[in-house]
């Protein structure tokens, strides 16, 4: 099994998360995070209109643990309904899961997912 | 004694009282989220603290009977003889909402010094500094320009040719604003700057939270301005009215400012300028038209723009800009009284009215008034970092005063 | 000149000032967090502006002299006239302060629309619209109703025969509700949806904010409503009681509603139920008894509630629902002020007191307000869109517009 | 009539509506995320809720024409006869605005029960109780203490020996904070624990809530004990001011207590503190001196710090205090006006100024009170436990009211 | 070493969070996260009593690094202080780590948990 | 490529990411995590003085996933930046990345970082 994490844009996760589950995937879960990349920040306005570069950006991580035979396609999903094309759409990252254990029924393995 | 008036000015009172609980918010808002809750507490606790004082003390020394139209006396300590009928500043009113009145004026005016003292300072030299900055600072000021025999109030009584009239200040342009903003000044001198501030910019934890104290103060503001005419009247609505409208002309002007340089109308902006039109046009307010209200507005907000600027050039840690607001705004407002008064609204005129004295009058005040606030601040503060300590240590500055000072962090979302 | 009557109009003016504030809350928290700050924007932009418009130009449009029974002339420009002393409107209150209350209620009307251009409006066509609206929709509303001279306010004044009386309006059910509410469902029209609705239910962000908006407006509103009364009287309490129960009673009507059929009580439901019920009670106040309040409340909350949910159906997408709680609302309030109106509280009868004529001024004051609101704001956009743009570029409005119009996210926690 | 009283009480009923959606505020920042909204809901829904029921036939049974000392007759049910005239209750102000003034209490008299329930009431059962507890609790001792006729607005009405003079009472010591603070007891120990309190403390989820909650407290207290006065004059300046010097006095009397013995100056405590000084000054403040007034403040904040202390070790989940804050502070204030009052300020002399017998009539009044308060509580809520249930389920429980009772989370942040 | 993510019900932290304490794990983290599995979503109730099912609930995300003989008396503590029974009671994955640092001391390996 | 993640103190947040910026690493995100570890808690203080300790702290989660020869020198920046020398500082764990995946292009491997 494996973890994919992806780091996409906040406005786009309604539309990955529907991709998903048209695809068959329900299970996921998502975290706020800040990030950085190449993307270099947003510039605000203070009062004084001095304006400062926040270069951290709210982002979503979308975690979904999968099938090893799953992965290439959640990320195509992902991709597909993330990317705008800018600078800032984000990445994804693949870690392998060693063991997975439902809660409610102790079930371990693939079939906990 | 008339119930009209006095409806209107227990009303009023009200009102004043709730500006600083917006101060709260509106400073609160401004600041990270790790002083978040430490900043409103600066408020709250002066509010508590300085009711009590001016029961005490503050009120007899403020407005007692006059010795050497320098201070009152301390016959009316604890208020004592301060009752239910009219005393000598208003026949239409109790004397005792006279004294209430004043007390929510007097209790601001030091919280509105905390903004410049977020996120570093000690809660307990806090609250030492505002007891005696109340007593020491504020209560002559009080005295000179509203006090029965205050020099401020009657300049002849200086003695000295060429001096005559008064110094304008209908609802404290001078006593209040300069006076809080100056000695801002001085606190952040004195104080240092706030280690963090040189590595990342401070971003408002909480912006509706500084337009929601924007408009309470707005709100409490037409207490502090209409109020102060002290009756239920055409002059109680012209403060009223010019209030308002300085008010929004500074927030427009000021969001104008933040658009056209800094790239988008900023909303802490059009706070902010409402904030320094309600400070420039508190000296003026019965004094001067709804149209001269629109000039004095106007400036405010770009004025105090700028002065907001200057003051982040001049490495003083006055983190939410008391001097640029209050001190700036509340100067202008000072003078432009002088300039724009008509004796058909207040009774006496400015300049373009043809009485250039005025101008002078009010120069008098302003600088006596700068002079007094920023010395004795930074003579209080001094000596209060010897004898206590002003700063918090290091690590208490890092993870926040709400944590560090109070033990309770604002949010559990 | 009455203190008693100044003092209160004074006060009520202060309360309704506040209103908008709480607007600004109440729709804050109903929006998406991305768009929370600009939401709260429009709100406290359009305090600022319609403050300064109404200084100049507002007032005499709406209640200057009278031209042709349809508009104010322009010789009280710049408050010209309008002075400390009793005007026209009445004998007991300074002129200025009459202006003033009014002032208030021509700061929220435009305030309401922006319910309906959440999350995509162009914040600079936005001021353009809202100055623009004011001058050319609301100012001649105003003067029809309560303008010395305007015709609604005396039907003969048409020479059309069977017509008589005037429509009965006593703190802005047309002038304010109708004309708002109308006006955002002309506005959601023009608009267009916004992108994200198709896919993504709205979800509150700040539900304690949406009840603090609401209970700030309740608390204004009896500036509002009882401050039409021009007087500390029975009449004014009258109002006062009115508003309040019908608040009440529409608050309990919606929340049971949203429990019936959608299966839990909606706190939602109850704050924007006491919104729809200050709404009815508004033109009525001070024509019905507190009996008929109840009814009048009952309904309210009922029918705004099953508007809410037509308007869904609809496509239009009036975010907050302007058009089904202060059109709809606003129009019940009317028409029920025609049917429950009794003359031993407020000097005229309405159809269950045996005057149907009643309810037909109130149609017809109902179906121009429709007509001129609709008709204008439809056209103002039409017309704004080709010359500036109406709405954001699409990656603006996916980012929201806290951060893509002003450079500011709300929050930092 | 007078118009100075009217435009004052009518200011002094919009105040003290807004200190029930202040209360929901106080309430809500002070328990956790998950059931914020519910406890912001549990305040919002009370003032609409007895808004009616007031109408209908709670003011009839409080200040209706007497029925043999204990009850108003139904007489005025749905305000019959209560007008825009003077009623019996006071010659300068219409009789319905007099209603609506104490329509204000009874709302938030059920409303500060709630904090007791916090995290495990079925909100449908809770509607029925308050509407039951308004009418049954508070409507009878309304009665008793102010309406005409009652018994312990006149003791010698009774006819036992030695009992003669009345109750003092001025704003609701006894009628609105030992019958709330009582009740909570009561309420909190029938409904029994939270689960997660054993395991876990709970943590005010927004503190800066629970200082806006505070501040407009203070602000509405003014309309609650200054319009108690009924009127424009120096009584109700008298009561103005001891009330803002309690406030003040017991806000830095809890924050001390808190730092001495808990190491850190509370934010939370303070604003406790305040509410505490407020409700010990409510049956005194038009009866005692403003030095008096801090005395009484002194004590209410220590006081009821303690008594916070002792209920914890009770084991009773009275979650934010009522009782150690509104019982408690609410007998110290009814016992305090026996001590202090002056006949100078309220007409009546206390125990201090040689009259020990008020003493004894405060003393009957607080246990009635007790008493009443404590045995119909605990009845209607066994009662309705059987009858419709009283808490949620315990999964319910465990992810909060907001969710299980309102289908809304607070927050979507 | 693993890293055993742990998501559960929010209402279910504390007691999780003791047991393990009981048994001597004190070092952990968690964060808010949003989830979506099997449990279907809430009915959530709008103003005009149209009701819609959020379908992402608010989860706990429990993070745990622990050595390898440790990891399954690790899982058996959660999954016993965090089941229900009921649908969305959560999941637990384990991921390897290869490495742990302590920040204070610059300890490396299993002694830096 | 690896997962550093960084458990740090908030106030070193700002420090810890302008350190990492300077040696080129600009990719990274960040969360707000609670968590337990010596380091046994603030004494918090109630309005009746009681005063509880709240054994979960807010730390900061930060995340960067690194080229493998660049895993150790990330780590030393981060722990040179982050350390105060008192219980509390944080840990690190390093956690295996199979693949990387850049939304923007849909490039793969190192090259995405
Ligand atoms: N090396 C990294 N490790 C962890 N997160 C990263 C890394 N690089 C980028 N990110 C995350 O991905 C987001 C998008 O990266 P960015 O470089 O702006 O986009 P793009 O891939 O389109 O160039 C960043 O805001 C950050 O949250
Ligand atoms: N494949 C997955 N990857 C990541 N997180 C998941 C996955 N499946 C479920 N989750 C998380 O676990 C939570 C509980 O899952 P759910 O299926 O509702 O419970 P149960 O395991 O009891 O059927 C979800 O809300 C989500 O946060
Ligand atoms: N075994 C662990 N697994 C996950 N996170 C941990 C673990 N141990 C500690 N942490 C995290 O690291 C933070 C600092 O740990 P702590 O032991 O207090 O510091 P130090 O390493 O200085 O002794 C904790 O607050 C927690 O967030």
């Amino acid at each position: 099994m494996n973890k994919v994490e992806a780091i996409i844009r906040p406005e786009r996760l309604s539309m990955v998360v529907a991709a998903l589950a048209e695809e068959g995937f329900h299970g996921l879960n998502t975290a706020q995070v800040t990030g950085r990349g190449e993307q270099r920040g947003i510039a605000h306005v203070g009062r004084a209109g001095q304006s400062y570069v926040v270069d951290m950006l709210p982002k979503i991580k979308l975690e979904i643990v999968v099938k090893d035979q799953d992965t290439t396609r959640v990320i195509d999903i992902i991709v597909a309904a993330a990317r705008t094309g800018q600078v800032g759409d984000g990445k994804i990252f693949v870690l392998p899961v060693s063991s997975a254990i439902r809660v409610r029924t102790g079930e371990t393995g693939e079939i906990a997912l | 004694m008339d119930t009209g008036d006095t409806a209107w000015v227990l009303a009023a009172s009200a009102l004043v009282l709730l500006m600083t609980p917006g101060l709260a918010f509106f400073y609160g808002g401004l600041v990270g989220r790790t002083n978040a809750l430490a900043t409103i507490m600066h408020s709250f606790v002066t509010i508590a603290l300085i009711s009590v004082v001016w029961v005490l003390w503050g009120y007899t020394l403020a407005f007692g009977p006059d010795k050497g139209h320098f201070i009152g006396g301390l016959e009316w300590f604890g208020l004592r003889d301060v009752g239910m009928e009219p005393g000598d500043y208003s026949a239409t009113l109790p004397h005792n909402i006279f004294m209430a009145f004043q007390m929510m004026f007097a209790i601001i005016t030091p919280a509105l010094i905390t903004g410049a003292m977020v996120g570093r300072i000690k809660f307990k030299t806090f609250l030492v500094f505002i007891v005696l900055w109340s007593t020491i600072v504020y209560a002559p000021l009080a005295h000179w320009v509203w006090g029965l025999g205050g020099w401020l109030g009657d300049l002849s009584s200086l003695g000295m040719s060429g001096l005559e009239g008064k110094a304008l200040d209908f609802a404290g342009g001078t006593v209040v604003h300069i006076s809080s903003g100056v000695s801002a000044l001085a606190a952040a001198t004195v104080l240092g700057r706030r280690k963090s501030i040189a590595t990342e910019p401070e971003i408002p934890h909480n912006i509706p939270f500084v337009v929601l104290g924007a408009g309470l103060l707005w709100f409490g503001w037409f207490g502090f301005n209409a109020g102060s005419a002290l009756g239920a009247n055409g002059a109680a609505a012209n403060a009223f009215v010019t209030t308002n409208t300085a008010a929004a002309m500074a927030a427009l002007s000021w969001m104008t400012m933040s658009w056209w340089r800094g790239g988008a109308p900023s909303v802490v902006g059009a706070a902010s300028g409402a904030v320094a039109g309600l400070v420039a046009i508190t000296p003026a307010a019965g004094f001067v038209t709804p149209a001269a209200a629109i000039i004095i507005g106007f400036v405010a907000g770009v004025l105090c723009y700028f002065a907001t600027q200057f003051r982040a050039k001049l490495k003083v840690d006055d983190a939410l800009d008391v001097w640029a607001v209050h001190g700036v705004g509340g100067t202008w407002g000072a003078l432009a009284t002088g300039l724009f008064a008509v004796a058909s609204i207040g009774g006496i005129d400015g300049l373009f009215a043809g009485n250039p004295g005025q101008v002078v009058n009010q120069l008098i005040a302003i600088g006596v008034t700068w002079i007094w606030a920023f010395g004795w601040t930074f003579v209080l503060l001094k000596v209060l970092d010897k004898v206590m300590g002003l700063r918090v240590a290091e690590g208490d500055e890092a993870v926040g005063l709400d944590a560090s000072q109070h033990g309770e962090p604002a949010y559990t979302l």
